[in-house]
């Protein structure tokens, strides 16, 4: 009788089974058949059999590692440790086969040979190491040229979507920026001295293919500050059903361009007499929908960069956030200076009031957002809010009463403008 | 140890790409879905790249991943990448091999699809497999409610796009809170607090200090040197248990599974927007949890049937009013979905005229 | 020379000036000279000269009176004290000249003779009172049918919108509910026993015309269950243009009835053929644009009630505040004991939990809507939330475990209810 | 004494309601708008009734009150009412009547209108007439504006209603947080503590407790049995001032006007909304503000050039954007229009790329 009958129950179905595979593996990695073992175990008590963290890593590094033990040692001893290794993964997930046989290599020889390709930051994660085996495991992945993530309160590994690499809309080189940032920050990234963890995430444009708003507490999406490109024939045939909506990737097959574009415009700055398409483009607020839908008659414009936002995470402590605007375009090219030195005083800002597990954008909350952009030196900009105030509750600094006294009249960057 | 490497990062991209990405990076012009699961992308240059997507168990073995390869190699020089959500691709830059490659992955069990207006991957977490605080399992319920909408996958048939996503605990470690439908594990008990344990491994201060709710308080009896919950004030976040392991939330009983419904990450005509929750408790059921996967098959199709064509979940919710939503779905409305959390709490409340009966 | 050159330069311009109304007064009261004389004084200082409230009041009622003193009042003594009095004013604010000539006597004999019609809360505000002089006016008000309005922690007087007496959209009679809950609540109105202010405000439809979403703890807003009446032969004579759209009230002749009327409902829920309007009653959320719109050819239904709505206030303390839905429909029928036993559990429970100087509705952010909707007796409804939670740090008490050990999978009102 | 009547309520409104709105009452079927100021409501019988809509100033003397009786007898038998902006409602039965009473309105110097799409009259407060703690007066700024905007009182000629109000501090006594447009008193000094007056005068712990950004702290030199106030944390709400006449927070200069624009209160298309920051501070102007006045003609202007017809200003800029707005009508936006006030912050932000250049 199988040792598994429960599991033995996801073998079936059209989708792949995770019990087939580690089936496969357990023939020739017996902590494999101890894991499965133990994962019967919490099928059947609907409890995990994993004890709480424990510190382990290696030297030198606060992070890339985490310690896993089993709470049943004696009947599952391959388990008994059972960490994960988080190694950094190459900009948009691109492999070579012989980069990626030569990981199995590592992880054969080293590991359970169980990984998940990849992690929710975007890790390749070896799952089930034993605490002797790590410092050999990472020796030969840096040999290899491969080096671990983040993991605990550092700088994590940022991503970024496939970008320029094979995308048509991408505002930027999120795939250099990603590199480039990863290299600079290699230091945080593996010396936990951070309040809690900070991540990155570069998406090319705005439909945010990284889910940097919801994932990366730096959030980096690509947009553009001229006109959409306009390929007018190319509408026509979108209109004539020459043309798929969406290349082809929707249920539908003939495009109304009245209705299914320019009538969803959520901004209404489009229109069209059956002929011409015309954009307001001052009005466009970018959210890619039209061009979403005609891929082939409109491209985002050509003075491109991209909008920074700030702070978004998942529901610890205080319920979720999404990033927000705090600069709404800036150029992205190498050597991303200009970035860098923003990513700093962020940092730095954070590193120096917030508390023990307080995320950037909890803190911005609780200080303030203008604290925050004066450190940031970033100037109050309407693109920063959805809406401004309705309390009353505002506060005059003396900086403001000083310009005023200046005869300016409103405070922006520094001091009061006159009207 | 004198040569030991750190800090050098990951392997530079470049090495990664093939010819026909190097020679057009940046210079692609439009793409096209020509069938579920193919892309196809034009350069400005006239160059056209093939990227076959192909779903699996993010939950792998070296042995898969060595069969990816060796499909790589046959296809592709080599050549391959995986999206941000675990989807394989293959990059083709011959057309007529695509159906070759797509007769090996069906032998191999392997589903192409995952573009457009389909169901791709749900994005996921570890579960019990792995983790040493969730209430349910990860790669289970995926498989179970993937076996079930295998239909969507390969097919572009919805009204648009739906994102899955699963966290087997409420720190949702995949992107729950912002998609189309998210299964997201729920404690439902009071830490157990292990006295003896605590007083060895967990500052008291640090402790206290970790609750969201201001549930905890240090014990009235000092010389016990631990700390005592306020249950009514617990919410079973499990944040107490992650700074002290002396306690545990767990439970065989209790834990189950939140659905969370309508959010969306994209900026495509509405804005980003946070999953709600649709069903605050579904008890756990191992190995293929049937009620959750029911529960998500309804309100799948209850969307497909009523969504306008183009609008994302949320954006048929939004359109129709959450109280018709419940009404649709036939999804009981409790005391759990109105929002009690601090201060945010209030922006959830209606206040208009503008609802239905 | 005069005076007061400041106010002087507020004579001139078309609309109705109060200094030249009160210049006219104060040639036969030295008290508002001296209220002219002080005003200019702010006038050109920029601050006001007003003291801090002080308790005042007439026999028996804590509530009615604001104490006010001068802080010149060797220079002004005719506005030393200076209290306010404030009179409940009658449903609607209809009067007869007789009865508004009386209060001009009495207010002519006791006190200022200035006023206001009305104060924002709805009553009538005499300005400037003698401490001596409240007694003696009080009874005489009395004597001619009239009471002290609410201040302080009290109920405060309601005010209603024209309703039944003059408008044709009103769900129930505004101006009975607004009387009987005003002659219901007396002890409340007079004698501070509640940890703030609590209002309530009747409006007949969701128009809101007297703004009870925003200015009342207890909204009152009238509502229909069932359909829209229409008459298609008055939308075509809009359509037509005979008929003028709002009745003549907008800047816009004739009506588009796709554009300006199917096509703003915002719940998508109207067609028009160009010669039939359909309404799927199902889907209108009752936000009156279409009946605005046309008002000949569009009524609400007739199974008419109200929404009950809780919880506004201005911003003190927390930032201001709307009032939300807890009950979507009730009957509001004379004697109104449903209403009254519901108002009198919600001020129960506030005046056991709240602190002072919490509105009711910051006390259900303190204490939690299922708290307060238990206390209420009130079931959960979907039609109370705009949105349900986003965050999963939501409690489960015994009775909904007790509720789901009987079979029940979901609780509802108590315990959980079978699916 | 013993006659002493108390706790007797309002006069029933029945004695003061004409008699045709006694026969119609519950029974009218539609209304009309002939021209501005004027409305007329048919019953179902048939029954026609004429209300006449004069503006007046609200702070006004018993000899007013006695002039508009004088020509509610001379037109309407006795009979008229208020409408909730303290507008004058004259009923009249008698159609022809109406030019008649409009002539003398005229003559009187009251204008007629406030209906449809007009700018009725400007809901406000006591202002230094009768406060303690305004920041600025209330009726002389709604003089100032009502003169400036006097067209559109009586005219139909905007977009839609325009509602404005006025409140002399944040205590927001009007309808100022939700308002198409709000000019709303704000102080900008920290109490200054009259420690001497303030210890015998004032409960140091609900002195202490009436701060809601927790500002106030006891006198760190226990002698003097007063409190201290954290400058930096005080944003000038003078609720501490409420509590402690010893804390008053006026000054001559500091003080002035802050424009919110946006809100609205009817269901009407959008739901009710708060009226949001558009200018924090104008200077304190007697007696014509007329910088204040400036500031809220521009706003109009450019309401009425930009909105689509039958858009509410709120719902306006909710179209064009916040950015746009600022843009449009040339105001600065400064670090004060960042909501930083506790939870209810987070909601303002823009947490999506909706917006524009
Ligand atoms: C492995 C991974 C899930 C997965 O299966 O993919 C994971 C696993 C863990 N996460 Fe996570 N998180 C992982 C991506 C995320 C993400 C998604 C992302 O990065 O895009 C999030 C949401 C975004 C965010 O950062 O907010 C996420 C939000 C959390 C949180 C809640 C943080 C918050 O501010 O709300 C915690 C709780 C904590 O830090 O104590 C957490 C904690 C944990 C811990 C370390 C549990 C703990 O308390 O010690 C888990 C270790 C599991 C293990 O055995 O390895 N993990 N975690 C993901 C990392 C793989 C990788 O490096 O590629
Ligand atoms: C490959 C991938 C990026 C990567 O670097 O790995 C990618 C690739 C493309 N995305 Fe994406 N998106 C990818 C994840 C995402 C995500 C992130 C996620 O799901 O976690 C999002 C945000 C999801 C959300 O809003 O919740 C995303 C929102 C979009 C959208 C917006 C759709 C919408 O209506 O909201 C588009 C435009 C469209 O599909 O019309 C888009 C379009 C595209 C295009 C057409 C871009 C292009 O011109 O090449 C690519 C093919 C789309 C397709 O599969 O139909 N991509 N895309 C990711 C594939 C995931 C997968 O395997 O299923
Ligand atoms: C007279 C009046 C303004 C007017 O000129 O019309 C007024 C005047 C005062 N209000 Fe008010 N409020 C008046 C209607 C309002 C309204 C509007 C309403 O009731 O519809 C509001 C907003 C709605 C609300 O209740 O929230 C209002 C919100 C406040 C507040 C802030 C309450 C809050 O929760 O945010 C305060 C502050 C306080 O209670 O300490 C306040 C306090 C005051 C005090 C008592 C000042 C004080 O701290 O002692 C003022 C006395 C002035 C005087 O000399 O008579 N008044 N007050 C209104 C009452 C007249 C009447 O009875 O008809
Ligand atoms: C007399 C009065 C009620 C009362 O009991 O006193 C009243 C009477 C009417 N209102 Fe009103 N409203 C009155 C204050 C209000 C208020 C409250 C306020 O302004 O403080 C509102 C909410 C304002 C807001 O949203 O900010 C209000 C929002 C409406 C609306 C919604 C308009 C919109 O587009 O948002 C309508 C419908 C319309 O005008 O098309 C309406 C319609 C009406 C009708 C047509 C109802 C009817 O069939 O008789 C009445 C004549 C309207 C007109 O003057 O054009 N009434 N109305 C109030 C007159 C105030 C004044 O003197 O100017
Ligand atoms: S985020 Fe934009 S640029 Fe990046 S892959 Fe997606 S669609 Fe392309
Ligand atoms: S990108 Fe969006 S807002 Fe801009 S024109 Fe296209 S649909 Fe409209
Ligand atoms: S969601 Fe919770 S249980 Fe699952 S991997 Fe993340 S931290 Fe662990
Ligand atoms: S589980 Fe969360 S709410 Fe409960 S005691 Fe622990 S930290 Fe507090
Ligand atoms: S609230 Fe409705 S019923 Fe009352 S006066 Fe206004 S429009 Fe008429
Ligand atoms: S009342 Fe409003 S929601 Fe209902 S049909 Fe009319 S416009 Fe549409
Ligand atoms: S708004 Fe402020 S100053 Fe004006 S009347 Fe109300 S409490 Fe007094
Ligand atoms: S004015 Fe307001 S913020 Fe300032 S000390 Fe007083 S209560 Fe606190």
């Amino acid at each position: 009788m199988s040792k598994t009958p429960l599991l033995d129950q996801l073998e079936s179905g059209p989708w792949p089974s995770f019990v087939t595979d580690l089936k496969r593996i357990a023939a020739k990695k017996p902590q494999v058949l101890d894991l499965l073992g133990q994962l019967e175990r919490s099928y059947q008590e609907k409890i995990t059999h994993w004890k709480h963290g424990g510190i382990v890593g290696v030297l030198g590094y606060g992070s890339g590692i985490i310690g896993r033990y089993s709470d049943l040692p004696d009947e599952f001893p391959g388990v008994e440790h059972f960490h994960t290794m988080r190694i950094n993964q190459p900009s948009g997930w691109f492999y070579t086969t012989a980069a990626l046989r030569q990981l199995c290599d590592i992880w054969d020889k080293h590991g359970s040979s169980v990984m998940n390709l990849h992690g929710a930051t975007g890790d390749v994660i070896f799952l089930g190491c034993r605490t002797e085996n790590l410092e050999p495991c990472f020796a030969e992945l840096t040999a290899a040229g491969w080096d671990l993530g983040g993991s605990g309160s550092t700088f994590r590994s940022p991503s970024c979507c496939v970008g320029p690499a094979r995308c048509e809309w991408s505002c930027y080189d999120t795939m250099e920026a990603c590199y480039e940032i990863t290299q600079e920050m290699q230091f945080d990234l593996h010396r936990p001295s951070y309040p809690y963890k900070y991540k990155i995430k570069f998406s090319g444009c705005p439909n945010d293919c990284v889910a940097a708003v919801a994932r990366a507490d730096l959030s980096v999406i690509g947009v553009w500050k001229d006109d959409i490109r306009v390929d007018q024939s190319a509408v026509q045939a979108y209109a004539g059903g020459e043309l798929k909506p969406k290349g082809g990737g929707a249920h539908v097959d003939k495009l109304d361009v009245q209705a299914d574009v320019v009538g969803l415009c959520p901004t209404y700055c489009m229109s069209y007499d059956g002929k011409t398409l015309k954009i307001d483009d001052r009005n466009c607020n970018h959210c890619m929908h039209c061009i979403n839908m005609m891929p082939q008659a409109l491209r985002p414009g050509t003075e491109t960069g991209a909008a920074i936002l700030l702070g978004s995470h998942a529901p610890i402590l205080e319920g979720a956030q999404l990033s927000w605007v705090i600069q709404p375009f800036m150029v992205m090219e190498s050597p991303y200076d200009e970035f860098k030195e923003l990513n700093s005083r962020i940092t730095e800002w954070w590193a120096e009031h917030g508390k023990n597990r307080e995320r950037v954008g909890e803190l911005i909350l609780r200080l303030g957002m203008r604290e925050f952009l004066e450190a940031a030196e970033l100037p109050p900009a309407p693109q920063q809010v959805r809406i401004p105030r309705a309390n009353p509750f505002f506060f005059w600094n003396q900086s403001d009463f000083d310009a005023e006294a200046k005869g300016r009249k409103y405070y922006q960057t520094e001091g009061f403008d006159v009207e | 140890m004198s040569e030991r490497k750190t800090d050098i990062g990951p392997p530079h991209y470049e090495q990664f790409l093939p010819p026909i990405i190097k020679e057009n990076y940046g210079k692609w012009k439009y793409h096209e879905i020509p069938e579920p699961g193919v892309l196809k992308h034009v350069s400005e240059s006239g160059a056209e790249l093939y990227s076959v997507r192909a779903g699996a168990s993010r939950l792998i073995s070296t042995d898969f991943v060595r069969e990816v390869c060796d499909l790589a190699d046959k296809f592709c020089d080599g050549y391959f990448r995986f999206t941000s959500r675990n989807n394989i691709e293959f990059l083709l830059t011959d057309k007529a091999r695509i159906e070759p490659l797509k007769k090996d992955l069906k032998e191999l069990g392997w589903p192409v699809g995952g573009t457009g207006h389909s169901v791709t991957s749900i994005i996921h977490t570890q579960g019990w497999v792995h983790c040493h605080t969730p209430a349910i399992d990860a790669s289970g319920p995926v498989k179970a409610v993937m076996d079930d909408l295998f239909e969507y996958f390969g097919s572009h048939q919805l009204p648009a796009q739906v994102r899955i996503a699963l966290a087997c605990c409420i720190n949702m470690c995949g992107a729950v809170h912002c998609s189309d439908i998210a299964m997201c594990g729920v404690h439902r008990t009071v830490p157990k607090i292990d006295h003896q344990k605590l007083r060895h491994l967990c500052e008291i201060p640090t402790t206290i200090a970790s609750c969201p709710t201001g549930a905890i308080r240090p014990h009235p009896d000092k010389s016990i040197k631990s700390v005592v919950v306020n249950e009514p004030r617990c919410m079973y976040c499990g944040n107490c248990y992650t700074m002290c392991p002396a306690l545990p939330c767990f439970d065989s009983e209790k834990g189950g599974v939140a659905l969370l419904v309508g959010g969306k990450v994209s900026n495509a005509k509405s804005p980003p927007a946070f999953s709600r929750l649709a069903v605050p408790y579904i008890p756990n059921n191992p190995p293929r949890w049937p009620e959750t996967v029911e529960t998500i098959r309804k309100i799948l199709i209850k969307y497909a049937e009523g969504a306008n064509k183009w609008e994302r979940l949320g954006e048929w919710i939004e359109r129709i009013g959450w109280e018709k939503f419940f009404e649709v779905c036939d999804l009981p409305f409790t005391f759990q979905h109105i929002d009690d959390y601090k201060f945010q709490a209030y922006e959830t409340y209606r206040t208009s005229m503008h609802f239905k009966f």
